[in-house]
């Protein structure tokens, strides 16, 4: 049970506001939800869509087509085309005064309602048309008006009595104009409801506080600064600190020189800014220090579209760095799991005291999701320290697991010298042969040895068709096999959440026996495509369903894919 | 202030000193910077342990490996990034920064007058020899527009040289000094002065390079010290620095600015803020 | 000066200007500095296809496609950088570089000490909103310690912002002046000025950003002009920024010093210089 | 015929002039050679070795042992242990003061004779070893004394007369030094004798001369400074200009805006200025604008060996920039071909407006090779502009190619903004799914259906057993294949000069009926292994010989494991 709305506006019409409110208004009846928001180039004023999903169960992804649209006018709604697709059946119900729909918009066996928002709104001063919009979606969605009316008061509170009072008239309004049809949807709560509302980055952040990150320096970048945004003000009263830096390149080295410190680091950014870290993640490499970045990547290459989701910074995050420089390189799977494999990368970074790089994206970071809460788990980063050194202590130890003792600073006979310099176990730069394959192979082996458990891919179904796919392309995928499984299909999902180190073996196992393979990703060079040729052995010529953004997969292509392969 | 240059009994120098033997030149003026630095060390008694030292890359860069402090010889022109982190996460550490004028000014220009305008309270040690010496003698942004013996450069730069200073002054730095390496006692006394500052305080330090200046070598004859106090005035300091050949030393300016270090209490829990997430 | 506010009959601003339409705020600043930018070119009659304006990120930055000149919007920080690559190997061509205080202050500060310290003849537009606009009102190093508007830096950022004239003062730039975009007419003749100026030429513009910082419309009542003429004096130059509020308009600063530009001659040929490698 | 020597001393000994002068000498009797310089960490005064081999034929590789040694003194010599491997036959002279014979240098079979260079030297007010050393090499390696007397005359002319007549006289006191054995070589004159001496810094940097770049900028760094400093007083005579930057991040966006004022513009840096470089050089992807980037490569990661060898920043000119962004990719194969490759990939970056990364090394950079001159080729950088570009004029216009003409600032009517944002043709900054599609296949399709001719591989040889690899380790391979084949082995050897856009189709011919396969790199990490992998369809699993730096491929080891494999 589930549908998809969109609601487009001009700048200032509030169709986020509205998009918020009724995903609140979801919660409240038990239902579950996601929303994707769409912006214009524009900082202020430009064009913008809520688009919307609700259903009785987790939604992580956007669905094929739209049911239900609400335009509140036609300003450049043209821009949102590809990304609402609406079908035969679709409501439209759009603004009376605003005009005929355009053409761009309309499509075969679309119903049309114009509707008198803005009349409706007028009915109070200073009313506004998106709280007449939410009225209408409620009605059509079947959502109890009472709960409406609550939450109008809990959000609007601060603006005053009067704004929630105009609120909750046009609310009123929209949700009884009588020219609405019948409800498209009937909401049935869910037997285990959502309990919690986040958005990915707000998960990444909450993810780090809980691996135990106490430090993060960071330089602003869509879309990324609201992740940081979440975490300055939480991040100072547990004690830690938040460091608006001067660029990029300071912010990772501010990282290094915390981590180094003793304090679990991290620092957030998108592509331009993963660019110009590569050199001090290259530094943390080599001098061993423990350090998370997350890469909330956008439409590339260049300044490409920064307000777009794409899946192609995999390249970079997997071989941007020069030398051989061994690293950790994750991809949560959807906006809850951005808590998980977030804590987790703290978890590993400082366990293998290596950089660990978290490639999220803007579908995941800016959407906003009603979920269960992630489960807790007891990933707290956890140093191997060097608590009392003795004066033969050798910082770059050559030790079985390639993991040496660190001593922080304050450890009393622990002084060395850390260095990107290559070094002879005791941290001297050294130029030997000998001393370079030795820290080269450990640095290595600290990964590759290491034991990640199950959490390096979520997996799910069985036959010998598969389907592997990795980041924010998971939502799409996991719901094409099960429609898939649902139609009498069998299918393997597969869905990479640990890239580097790549688990060769676990993935040559997990596809055994598969004879047809099917690759997703949203990148226009097939990214992850050559990540599994150059790291993994596939059972298979794979195909590959390639895509740059910023138009997401649906479940129903990629079901039609499977359809068509097996 | 004089008797800065001679440390204490309780703590010698050589306990600062690492036995790793310095790949520098023979002459090299970073010898004596290292000599000032533990002298400064041993005089202020302070723990080993709880002090760090920091550094980009370059001939003067390597001095942290040589002292037997918690080191961090990083990457070319972000050693004060590096420091800011530190200091910020683990305010309790004595964090000392260090590295050239190509390190400081050319690639690391910009966190430099950054470091200057945050004002946390670090010590930035400014080795200058006026070249870049790891590199084998290009010209830095200290170099005369004449000096015309680097092959990169054939004609000399021909652009004006930063004055370190000048640069600090109107970046917002708090302490402002300028060393010479052929004066330790000197320099030793302002290392002293600097480290107890609170708030950054910029040490440039001439540091001749006899192999790629061997003209250098003159400096001990044009080096003299101001004859006047710090100033606290930035005006006044504006003048001093202008008006100045680049050879003075000593401190030029010293200011009570609010020292920077982000805020932060204990005032809730992850669990606490998890609760945000309850619709 | 004032008739640089009226453009000579020949060329009107419009010809200067694209048809694309910004994607700026209503009530933008930036709309003032475009339009007295395009007044200054055709005050000047700069040939369209002479003129190149290069940018880097920010909404400021914006600025290139919105002129019908050869522009260039590059990435964020490095206009500098671009322009001076643009001049060095096409000096004949006027260079004009734009960006924001984030742009050019933040993440480009190397590369504005450094341009100012090399004095290539460019002219360089800072508009500066005292904030990130475009990534939707962050603290920039210009902004008051105490402007807590932000969620980044919820408390203010508590660090003395940069005097963009005190730095590029300092660093060496020729041609340092302000202006105020809701002063079109005087702007308009700061950037007259500043393209004439042989030498690199600062012009700090405060364009109000009412998006994120609202309260700088009230900037049209502290602004006010310098009562002075430029000054070559640097010393003194200095005395009157510390003095300044920040908000004085005009020509702070104007000096002769040597313009850079690369060395070059028709000397010899590629195949004079494989003699060379004959043992 | 050959032999190898190696000339060992402490700082300040000059065995680097030794070396050079005696590569000189050979050059006056028509005989080819290679030096390598070998150094410790030291800025002045450090130990220092020159590795040499004398051939009657053009050599790229050193050899798999030393038939020669003379060690100035005992200073630091473990270091080049690695460097220098002696065997059974060889003959090592030892300075008589210095002491025995180190036990890490004694070996097996090892000739030790004390020479008393230093007593002979001082036979002269002023004397030097090293040129003792030379007139010991001299008289084992057959070379005339008047060519050798008439050369010290030549270069050290500047010097004044005295220090001429001390230097020969110390030639001529180790030349006729009665405890010498035998000469170990015997010289016979090439029949095409080498008319050239060149490094291949100076190679790239010719190249790109040739190639008509007039414009570089760049910060300096080992080991490619030398290149720098070779090209800057060149260039400025040439009407060009170079310019030391503040930076890496000022380099590159200098080069990319003189190249977009039309001039050809390069820059060179090692790893960790390629690291800082990544961001501009994705704009030069996005704007569409030429520009090579030489890449001196040393050991890494971070700032590693910054004096050593290494191949490991494959991986990130490869795949280091964020986001979709095609760009070329090549590698010389030894020090002449620096001059070939670089000059071809300023044309292609300048026909294709798409940035070019050279891959160099430190190995082949710093060496210098006595080599015959390299063939003119008639690569100029040959933009396709629009001249008179009309009103219409769509600077990223969508081409059957994908290349568009671009207007160069100074054409009048061609005005508008190159722009890193996606944009439609005119250049206007556009978030459409379509203008982003549009945008990436143009930008991928100019590289992939350009013909890059026959240039892409070296090819030799025939068989079903083939050699595949790329950059400096081409000489060795080169070598080994020669010897496989003079045993009467069969073997292909297919070594990279074009590795992005990877000429897949191209490769795949070559290797047809091929069924064993032997990979040559030198990186911890494999990148060469699984780059072919990413990009190309092997006919067969390889074997991998990968090896970190500094110590190079000798030909014997290569050809142990070919001889392993047939
Ligand atoms: C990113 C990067 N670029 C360039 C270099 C090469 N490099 C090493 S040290 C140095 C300059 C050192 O000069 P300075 O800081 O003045 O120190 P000095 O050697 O003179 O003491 C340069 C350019 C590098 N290591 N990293
Ligand atoms: C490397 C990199 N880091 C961060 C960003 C994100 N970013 C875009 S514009 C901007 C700041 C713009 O501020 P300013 O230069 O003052 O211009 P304004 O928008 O205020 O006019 C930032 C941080 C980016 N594009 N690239
Ligand atoms: S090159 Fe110059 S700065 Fe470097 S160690 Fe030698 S003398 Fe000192
Ligand atoms: S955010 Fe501010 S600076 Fe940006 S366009 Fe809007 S008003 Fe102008
Ligand atoms: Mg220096
Ligand atoms: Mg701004």
């Amino acid at each position: 049970m589930h549908i998809s709305l969109a609601i487009t506006g001009a700048g200032g019409a509030g169709v986020i506001t509205a998009g918020q409110l009724l995903l609140d208004l979801l919660a409240a009846h038990g239902l579950y939800g996601l929303m994707r928001r769409s912006y214009g180039p524009q900082i202020r004023g430009g064009e913008a869509a809520s688009l919307l999903r609700v259903a009785d169960q987790p939604v992580y992804c956007l669905d094929d087509r739209f049911q239900l649209m609400i335009a509140l006018d036609w300003k450049n709604v043209d821009r949102f085309v590809d990304e609402i697709p609406l079908g035969a059946g679709s409501l439209l119900l759009h603004e009376e005064s605003a005009g005929p729909v355009p053409p761009e918009i309309q499509r075969e066996g679309v119903r049309a309602l114009p509707v008198p928002m803005k009349a409706l709104a007028a009915q109070e001063k200073g009313g506004r048309m998106n709280s007449v919009a939410l009225g209408l979606a409620a009605r059509l969605l079947n959502l109890q008006p009472e709960q409406a009316a609550a939450l109008l008061d809990k959000r609007l509170h601060r603006k005053g009595e009067e704004a929630v009072r105009v609120a909750q008239a046009n609310f009123e309004a929209g949700y009884h104009w009588e020219g609405l049809p019948e409800p498209v949807f009937s909401a049935t709560p869910a037997s285990t409801p959502p309990d919690w509302t986040l958005t990915g980055n707000e998960g990444c952040g909450l993810g780090a506080l809980r691996a135990g990150v106490r430090f993060v320096a960071a330089y602003p970048i869509t879309p990324a600064s609201d992740m940081l945004e979440w975490l300055s003000p939480r991040i100072e009263q547990l004690n830690g600190a938040l460091i608006q830096a001067e660029d990029e390149l300071a912010s990772i080295n501010m990282a290094i020189g915390a981590a180094w410190g003793g304090v679990p680091a991290m620092t957030a950014t998108s592509g331009p800014g993963l660019s110009l870290m590569l050199e001090g993640i290259g530094l943390a490499v080599a001098s061993e220090t423990p350090v998370v970045v997350v890469d909330v990547m956008r439409g590339g290459p260049s300044t490409g579209i920064p307000t777009k989701s794409e899946q192609a910074d995999l390249d970079q995050a997997l071989h941007g760095l020069h030398g051989d420089a061994p690293h950790l390189v994750l991809g949560p799977l959807d906006v809850p799991d951005c808590v998980l494999t977030t804590q987790w990368a703290v978890h590993l970074a400082e366990q293998l005291q290596a950089p660990a790089i978290v490639l999220s994206d803007q579908a995941m970071g800016q959407s906003r999701m009603l979920a269960r809460k992630p489960a807790e788990i007891q990933f707290i980063g956890q140093r191997k320290r060097a608590e009392s050194p003795g004066t033969d202590y050798q910082r770059y130890a050559i030790t079985a697991d390639g993991v040496s003792p660190m001593a922080i600073p304050g450890t009393p006979e622990g002084m060395y010298t850390a260095d990107g310099l290559e070094h002879e176990p005791g941290g001297k730069p050294s130029s030997a042969a000998l001393d370079h394959v030795m820290q080269l192979d450990k640095r290595a082996r600290k990964l590759e040895q290491h034991d990640f458990g199950d959490l390096w891919a979520e997996m799910a179904g069985e036959g010998e068709l598969a389907v592997l796919t990795w980041g924010s392309s998971t939502g799409a995928v996991r719901e094409a096999c099960e429609r898939f499984c649902r139609q009498g299909g069998r299918v393997r999902m597969i869905a990479l959440r640990l890239l580097l180190p790549a688990q060769t073996d676990k993935l040559a196992q997990a596809l055994a026996g598969v004879d047809h393979l099917l690759v997703v990703e949203q990148s226009h060079s097939r990214q992850f495509d050559r990540y599994l040729r150059a790291w993994h052995a596939l059972p298979v010529q794979p195909r590959v369903l390639a895509r740059p953004g910023p138009v997401p997969f649906t479940p129903g292509e990629i079901l039609t894919e499977l359809e068509s392969m097996s | 202030m004089s008797e800065h240059s001679q440390p204490k009994a309780a703590v010698k120098p050589a306990f600062y000193k690492s036995g790793i033997k310095p790949v520098w030149c023979p002459g090299c003026g970073h010898f004596a910077v290292l000599s000032a630095l533990t002298k400064a060390l041993a005089w202020l008694e302070l723990p080993r342990e709880q002090t760090a030292l920091l550094s980009g890359i370059g001939c003067s860069s390597r001095i942290p490996a040589y002292t037997d402090l918690y080191g961090f010889h990083g990457i070319h022109g972000r050693a004060l990034a590096l420091g800011t982190g530190l200091k910020a996460a683990r305010p309790e550490l004595t964090v000392l920064v260090a590295g050239g004028d190509g390190d400081g000014l050319s690639i690391g220009g910009n966190h430099f007058i950054h470091a200057c305008r945050r004002n946390m309270d670090l010590t930035y040690i400014l080795m200058d020899n006026q070249v870049y010496g790891m590199t084998k003698g290009q010209a830095s942004p200290t170099t005369d527009p004449n000096w015309d013996h680097s092959k990169l450069t054939p004609h000399g730069t021909h652009m004006q040289p930063f004055q370190p200073a000048a640069l600090a002054l109107a970046a917002g730095a708090s302490f402002i000094a300028r060393g010479f390496s052929g004066d330790p006692a000197g320099m030793t006394r302002l290392l002293v002065e600097a480290i107890q500052h609170p708030g950054f305080s910029v040490v440039q330090v001439l540091s001749p390079c006899p192999t790629f200046r061997p003209e250098q070598k003159g400096w001990k004859h044009s080096i003299h010290a101001w004859d006047w106090e710090a100033t606290d005035d930035a005006v006044e300091a504006a003048r001093r620095i202008h008006a100045d050949d680049g050879m003075h030393t000593g401190i030029i300016f010293r200011a009570e600015r609010p020292v920077w270090q982000p805020v932060r209490c204990q005032q809730t829990t992850v669990e606490a803020i998890e609760q945000e997430f309850v619709p």
